[in-house]
């Protein structure tokens, strides 16, 4: 590519962020619209890059810089059908973030600065292409995140800001080990070291080696993902986080584990990758009921909320790990369609925290009387998140059901069980915030939506709309590349694909 | 008396008396000297091995030994002065603020 | 023959003194003993003939050193006694059990070994008494190997570690003049002996 | 002609586009110009529907599918729309009862401060039911098929201020997501057997080939389960009683005439798989048989005016799962034709009723309302007549027909048919007794009400319906089967063998036939005759006798055999129990261990202090220690 776009798109809002910080500190008015500008320009280029990305397998707008050669590092990134979703999503939930954290007073400007770098380092991660810089944009991203939850977060945030920050340090050093163990087997094969994914998928790994790297890698995920045992940083990461904090960290961060999954246990560690597959399905499926299930009695909206992004993400796995196309395709597209809805509802919840500081359904009830705007958009984003048809979350959810039930039946069934509980429980926690009559004198006048805020909801609700009556518009350049990563499972292992050809019994 | 194993011996002798002195004498001055002590049995090791291997290097050793010794001396004893000044006896186990 | 005598007397008092040294109550006693044993050292250099290191160990040992501690045990006080109870508590249990494993230890593995003293390849047995001439320390002999005079290609021999000690010097005595010095700017609270 | 046929998404285009305007623009409107604008949506949907209809009554124009756009290719999922007779049919009943029910609202909803917002929900419930009945691909169809749960949801919660509205609607969507639930794993059984999701491809040309009986069997009962959860059949029937907490013109549309029929659809668009599977259609005619006989006696028992005729739709609802279980395809869908007609119309009347008396739907506060409600009684009259089956009005014919469908089936069936004829009996009693209630007898209501005839808006769709209820039947007359040979394309390639020889002389009106139809008949007439006895004619002294000897059954029948509590005990508070015990397993344990974990840590790192003693001579016996170590190690290791 004669233009650089993925490095300029990292740099962007590195600058932008140094820009912020720049800025006369007295100056409060300025930091926020400023920030919100410069978040825009990835916007743009993420735009063109989606414009320019041709449907076809393999790695596209790839940029290469020697770093360290004697271990064979190198600034390598590179975008495929995978990751080009999600950092569209990261492009478009920044500056929503930012319009939506104006309620953020102390120390408004180092806070801008830090959502900024976290976008480059989201998009950094998806990019990346060596093992080493996905890793330290992997680590990266962790710091920021640590002081959005840490500094602007609510009451007992510092223990939500340590406990995230070291669950998933403690995955990443797994992460590390992995990483190192695959370029000393790389160095002892060809005698030249090297971390570059590409090169690292040449590297025929032993079955045992492939289930421990695997299973190394595979945990570093699961934490980040959450995946059921692992899960128990996300609720309290989200009860304390900022507006802006949960919308990033369940709309994006959340999609490195998935992502992690598809990008590199699936294509390196094939092998691993089939033996291990009902294992990670049962997590997965176990996810999304257990999920569903705790988030029904939860009494906390924020952690309700973060309860069902376990159980979404638990579709997303079960599609990753069915192995088959329409499984896979739904997984990603997944990944965006819960960036969107849950980062809608935790936008609600939180512009419903700023007008009532408080976050507990039962202090709420009948504020549709107050606010009918809100109720409405709030009902639109829950049925988002059930799954309705005609909106996002219902693609990704029918093609992942349908597509793993060719490979997990089992699983495929009890996972539809999540579509019910989702509707019990997002239904039930509307039902006692929103109808009814108010009761309570603070629910009576409560102010609806202002100009600034619906104005956030135009682009959400509008993805929303599109990507649940038209996907083909994603699903056309993730197709190509999650049918590479599964032909090349099945070059790897003998795991067919079951495919069926329409009129002839597959039985 | 051919090779050094007596006065290896000697040293030895000598080390194990400065080592018991340093943990059992609670006075800072007396562990002070059974350190400069078992420096000096250390100094007689090498005197004996730099003859045993026929080169100067043991001597030249000694010479740096005892600079060092003397360097730790000072500073020492200065530490063991300051330290009676304030707290008006030279006994190691009062100071003991830095418990775990 | 001489050497076995001299050998034997000045062990008895090298030892004598270093008992004294940890033994005795009252400072000024265990000053005296390591003086005792300084001197014997000097007496077994000599026998060696590396009269240069002889000459340092009386000189800037016994003379500088101990006099430095004498002068502090007078500034401390003489006539402190100390009371031998032993407060930490296993603290001589500990010490017993250290030296009996290095004693048991030695004794296992000297005896009845053919203890090399050197080891390094293609060295035959010591020939102690031939050496003697070879380690003759004088002066001379001592300041040529220490500044390299003699190596073939001139390097400097051990002058890099003679200035890094000398360096190391000039840091002691300034550190023992700050902490004599600036003592009473560094006021931590107040304490007893504070009189200025 | 071909311009329209080739653009038929019109149909579903024309209310959504309502729908989404008077979302916008509702609110600025004035009072009656929505409900106008909304009715003027789904008329015009209706008179093309009629226009398009005619070639294929005709004969002259052959069904056909129209692509509009690709939705998910990964599984064969479009939007595409099929046009067949059946199709074309359902989309007349929707548009035409549902614009007869929009001008009504216009009249019910009036004063209502979210006047708009009403308009707004019923267009797009038009809309999304039309997408259901027009799909041609199963992912549409389930848009549809939950767009439509959306709906009732949002229009039973419509009074949300009232918390019981609110669970009702949340109780309606659900359940419905529990048949969902079903729904979706027939889909995935579906696509794992065809590979595609498009009814072209799968159900409509010969599933024989692909898939085996015990699969066909599977996708039936699937199908069943997500057909019982719309269509409120047992045991996902519990959420219809509830939605009467919603607007009556609701009950009219929603939860009588169009979505709960939805489930009739679903099973007559797919019968080709319940032939294919020799258990399935037996099952649905039980449940349809079961859920008749049940509604009927819980409907008896029933003093709320709503409450009568939602479990009297259940009934009506158990008796087209039967025709359809018995393969009566044609009389089902006939019934379902006919019960949209008479249903709207005692809905509509029963709230024209509640309006007129004030928010009174209590019928023990009612009675005499002759004189005051003339027009609302003459119709919901003939309404009764059509529905207990009397001889001109459309029910008699529906029902019969039903009946003798069972019965030519022979065999099991028999035992369907006398459940049938009784239930038949059970609708005749508790629809005349509620007329009875309603009409008759000594006014009872509270002093002061003065109930008043309900405005034109409300009483002209009632008369059309009463009409409609009236002259229905003759389409499908036994001579004429204008309905059968019409909707002969769509079912003709599944007449059963079994069925070929019967049932066409069955209905060509020889001995038998009008055997079957007479003895419906004078089931009908002895169950109007004892409820006018029980409830009319009947002395005070009977009247005791009556009300002391069915007092247990009636109190059993009027709480719904107290199924909802059996429910709520076995499976809402089980399931509550479970997630907060999962919840505080969560708290507990999973998160314990993360936290006992970095408890370890803090505990061994205590553990390790006292090793710290302060005093330097113990750090000297360390170092000491240390050296005596090393020595040791060299020496063993090394020079010896």
């Amino acid at each position: 590519m004669d233009f650089p776009m993925l490095s300029l798109l990292i740099l962007v809002p590195v600058i932008a962020a140094a820009a912020v910080m720049l800025l006369p500190k007295e100056r409060t008015e300025l930091h926020l619209p400023v920030a919100l500008v410069l978040s825009l320009l990835p916007v743009g280029l993420g735009g063109v890059l989606f414009a320019r990305f041709e449907s076809v397998v393999g790695f596209q707008f790839v940029e290469q810089a020697p770093l360290i050669e004697r271990w064979g590092i190198s600034w390598h990134v590179g975008i495929d059908g995978v990751a080009l979703p999600l950092i569209l999503l990261t492009t478009i939930l920044i500056p929503i973030s930012i319009a939506a954290s104006t309620s953020i007073a102390k120390n408004a400007q180092l806070f801008l600065a830090m959502v900024l770098m976290l976008e480059a380092g989201l998009i950094g991660v998806f990019s990346a292409l060596d093992l080493i810089v996905f890793f330290v944009f992997f680590e990266a991203i962790l710091i920021p995140m640590y002081f959005i939850i840490g500094i602007w977060g609510s009451e007992n945030r510092i223990y939500a800001a340590i406990k995230f920050f070291l669950y998933t340090a403690f995955g990443s050093a797994l992460m590390l080990v992995g990483i190192i163990a695959l370029s000393v087997m790389q160095q002892n094969k060809t005698g030249v070291s090297s971390f570059d994914y590409t090169v690292l998928l040449g590297l025929e790994i032993s079955p045992a080696a492939q289930a421990w790297l695997f299973a190394v890698f595979g945990i570093a995920f699961a934490i980040k993902v959450p995946m059921f045992p692992f899960h128990t940083w996300l609720p309290d990461a989200h009860v304390q986080a900022p507006t802006a904090g949960s919308v990033l960290l369940a709309g994006v961060m959340l999609k490195l584990g998935t992502y992690g999954f598809l990008r590199f246990n699936l294509p390196l560690f094939p092998d691993a990758a089939v033996r291990f597959a009902p294992v990670v399905a049962t997590l997965a499926v176990i996810g999304i009921v257990y999920g569903a299930a705790v988030a029904i009695v939860q009494t906390d909206l924020k952690k309700l909320v973060a309860y069902s992004s376990v159980s979404h993400l638990g579709f997303i796995m079960l599609g990753i790990v069915a192995f088959t196309q329409n499984g896979l395709d739904g997984g990603v597209i997944q990944m965006v369609n819960h960036g969107l809805t849950t980062g809608a509802l935790f936008l609600l919840v939180g512009m419903l925290y700023e007008r009532r500081h408080t976050k507990l359904i039962a202090d709420f009830g009948g504020l549709q009387k107050a606010m009918p705007i809100f109720a409405g958009v709030f009902l639109f984003s829950t049925f988002a998140s059930i799954g309705l048809p005609g909106l996002n979350g219902f693609v990704g959810e029918f093609l992942v059901l349908i597509g793993s039930y060719a490979t997990l039946p089992g699983f495929a069934i009890v996972a539809t069980a999540g579509v019910v509980l989702a509707a019990v429980y997002l239904l039930w926690a509307y039902e006692r915030v929103f109808t009814g009559v108010a009761d309570k004198p603070e629910n009576q006048d409560v102010p609806d939506l202002n100009l600034r805020e619906t104005l956030i909801f135009v682009p959400i609700i509008a993805l929303i709309l599109l990507l649940g009556l038209y996907p083909k518009v994603l699903l056309n350049r993730i197709e190509p590349s999650t049918a590479g990563i599964i032909d090349r499972i099945e070059a790897t292992t003998d795991y067919v694909e079951p495919t069926f050809v329409i009129g002839e019994p597959s039985e | 008396m051919a090779g050094p194993t007596p006065y290896m011996a000697l040293a030895f002798i000598l080390f194990v008396i400065g080592a018991t002195g340093l943990l059992t004498r609670r006075n800072a001055l007396i562990m002070f000297m059974s350190v400069e002590l078992m420096l000096n049995a250390v100094n007689l090791t090498f005197v004996a091995a730099g003859r045993a291997i026929g080169n100067f290097t043991g001597q030249i050793s000694v010479f740096f030994v005892l600079v060092v010794a003397a360097a730790e001396v000072v500073v020492g004893l200065a530490i063991i002065v300051a330290v009676f000044q304030k707290r008006n006896s030279a006994s190691v186990d009062e100071l003991s603020e830095m418990k775990g | 023959m001489v050497e076995v005598i001299l050998f034997a007397v000045f062990g008895t008092v090298a030892i004598a003194g270093a008992l004294t040294v940890i033994l005795a109550r009252n400072p000024i006693y265990s000053a005296l003993g390591l003086m005792a044993t300084m001197f014997s050292l000097s007496v077994f250099y000599i026998m060696h003939l590396a009269h240069f290191v002889a000459a340092i160990q009386i000189i800037v040992y016994t003379g500088a050193v101990m006099t430095l501690f004498l002068f502090v045990i007078m500034l401390i006080g003489v006539d402190r006694t100390e009371d031998t109870a032993e407060q930490l508590p296993n603290q001589r249990r500990i010490v017993i059990g250290l030296g009996l494993t290095i004693a048991i230890t030695t004794v296992v593995l000297t005896v009845g070994q053919n203890f090399k003293w050197v080891t390094a390849p293609g060295s035959g047995p010591v020939n102690w008494d031939a050496n003697a001439d070879a380690t003759n320390g004088t002066i001379q002999a001592v300041g040529r190997v220490l500044f390299g005079a003699d190596t073939a290609e001139r390097t400097a021999g051990w002058a890099l570690p003679f200035e890094a000690v000398s360096l190391l010097l000039i840091v002691a005595a300034v550190g023992a003049i700050a902490l004599a010095f600036f003592r009473p700017l560094r006021k931590v609270g107040p304490s007893p002996v504070e009189d200025e | 002609m071909d311009l329209l046929l080739d653009n038929l998404w019109l149909i579903i285009a024309l209310p959504l586009a309502g729908a989404i305007a008077l979302h916008f623009a509702g609110r600025f409107l004035p009072e009656p110009l929505p409900g106008l604008a909304a009715a003027g949506a789904i008329g015009l949907a209706f008179v093309i529907a009629v226009i398009a209809f005619v070639p294929l009554a005709t004969g002259d124009a052959e069904p056909r599918t129209l692509m509009l756009w690709e939705w998910m290719p990964g599984l064969g999922a479009a939007f595409e729309i099929r046009w067949d007779q059946l199709s074309a049919l359902m989309t007349l009943i929707i548009t035409g009862v549902g614009t007869l029910i929009h001008i009504y609202s216009v009249g019910y909803m009036h004063g209502d401060p979210r006047f708009s917002r009403f308009f707004t929900y019923l267009n797009l419930f038009a809309a999304s039911m039309l997408t259901l009945v027009l799909a041609s691909n199963f992912a549409m169809m389930f848009v549809g098929w939950e767009l439509v749960g959306l709906c009732s949801y949002l229009l039973i919660s419509f009074w949300f201020t009232r918390p019981s509205a609110a669970a009702a609607g949340k109780k309606a969507f659900v359940v419905n997501r529990i048949g969902d639930f079903a729904f979706i794993v027939g889909l995935m059984l579906i696509f794992s057997q065809f590979g595609s999701l498009s009814m072209s491809e799968t159900v409509l040309n010969h599933p024989g080939e692909v898939i085996s009986p015990s699969m066909a069997t599977a996708i039936a009962i699937l199908f069943l389960i997500g057909a019982a959860g719309k269509s409120a059949q047992i045991p996902l029937y519990v959420w219809l009683p509830d939605a009467m907490e919603g607007p009556t013109p609701v009950s009219a549309l929603i939860h009588a005439a169009t979505m709960v029929t939805a489930g009739v659809y679903l099973i007559a668009r797919n019968a080709a798989i319940f032939e294919l599977s020799p258990v399935a259609l037996p099952i649905v005619a039980t449940v349809g048989a079961a859920t008749a006989l049940v509604a009927a006696l819980i409907a008896i028992g029933q003093n709320d005016i709503k409450k009568v005729l939602a479990y009297s739709t259940v009934s009506q609802l158990g008796y087209m799962f039967l025709a359809v279980g018995s393969a009566g395809y044609v009389a089902g869908v006939f019934h379902l034709m006919t019960h949209a007609f008479f249903k709207a119309l005692l809905f509509l009347g029963a709230g024209s009723v509640i309006h007129g008396m004030h928010e009174e739907q209590d019928m023990r506060k009612m009675g005499g309302l002759r004189k005051a409600m003339p027009i609302t009684h003459a119709t919901m009259l003939v309404a009764t007549l059509a529905i207990a089956g009397i001889f001109p009005f459309a029910g008699f014919f529906s029902k019969d027909e039903i009946l003798a469908a069972v019965f030519a089936n022979g065999g099991y069936y028999f035992v369907l048919w006398g459940v049938g004829l009784f239930t038949a009996f059970l609708t005749a009693f508790y629809m005349t007794r509620q007329y009875i209630m309603v009409f008759w007898g000594t006014p009872r209501w509270v002093e002061g009400l003065k109930p008043h005839e309900s405005s034109l808006w409300m009483t002209l769709p009632l008369m059309v319906l009463a009409v409609l209820s009236a002259g229905a039947g003759f389409l499908n007359a036994p001579q004429l089967l204008t309905l059968e040979h019409y909707l002969d394309p769509v079912f003709e390639a599944l007449h059963p063998a079994h069925l070929e020889s019967e049932l066409p002389r069955l209905l060509g009106m020889d001995g038998l036939a009008l055997g079957l139809a007479l003895v419906s008949l004078a089931v009908a007439l002895t169950g109007i005759g004892t409820a006018l006895y029980v409830y009319a004619r009947s002395s005070e002294r009977f009247r005791e006798w009556f009300a002391n000897a069915t007092r247990r059954p009636m109190a059993a029948s009027e709480n719904a055999f107290w199924v909802d509590k059996f429910y709520g005990k076995t499976i809402v508070l089980p399931g509550k129990k479970l997630a907060q015990g999962m919840a505080s397993f969560d708290a507990s344990f999973v998160d314990g261990t993360v936290n006992n974990v970095a408890g370890a840590v803090k505990r061994i790192g205590m553990a390790l202090k006292p090793l710290q003693t302060g005093y330097v001579r113990s750090y000297g016996a360390g170092f000491v220690a240390g050296v005596i170590g090393l020595v040791i190690f060299f020496l063993t290791r090394g020079g010896v």
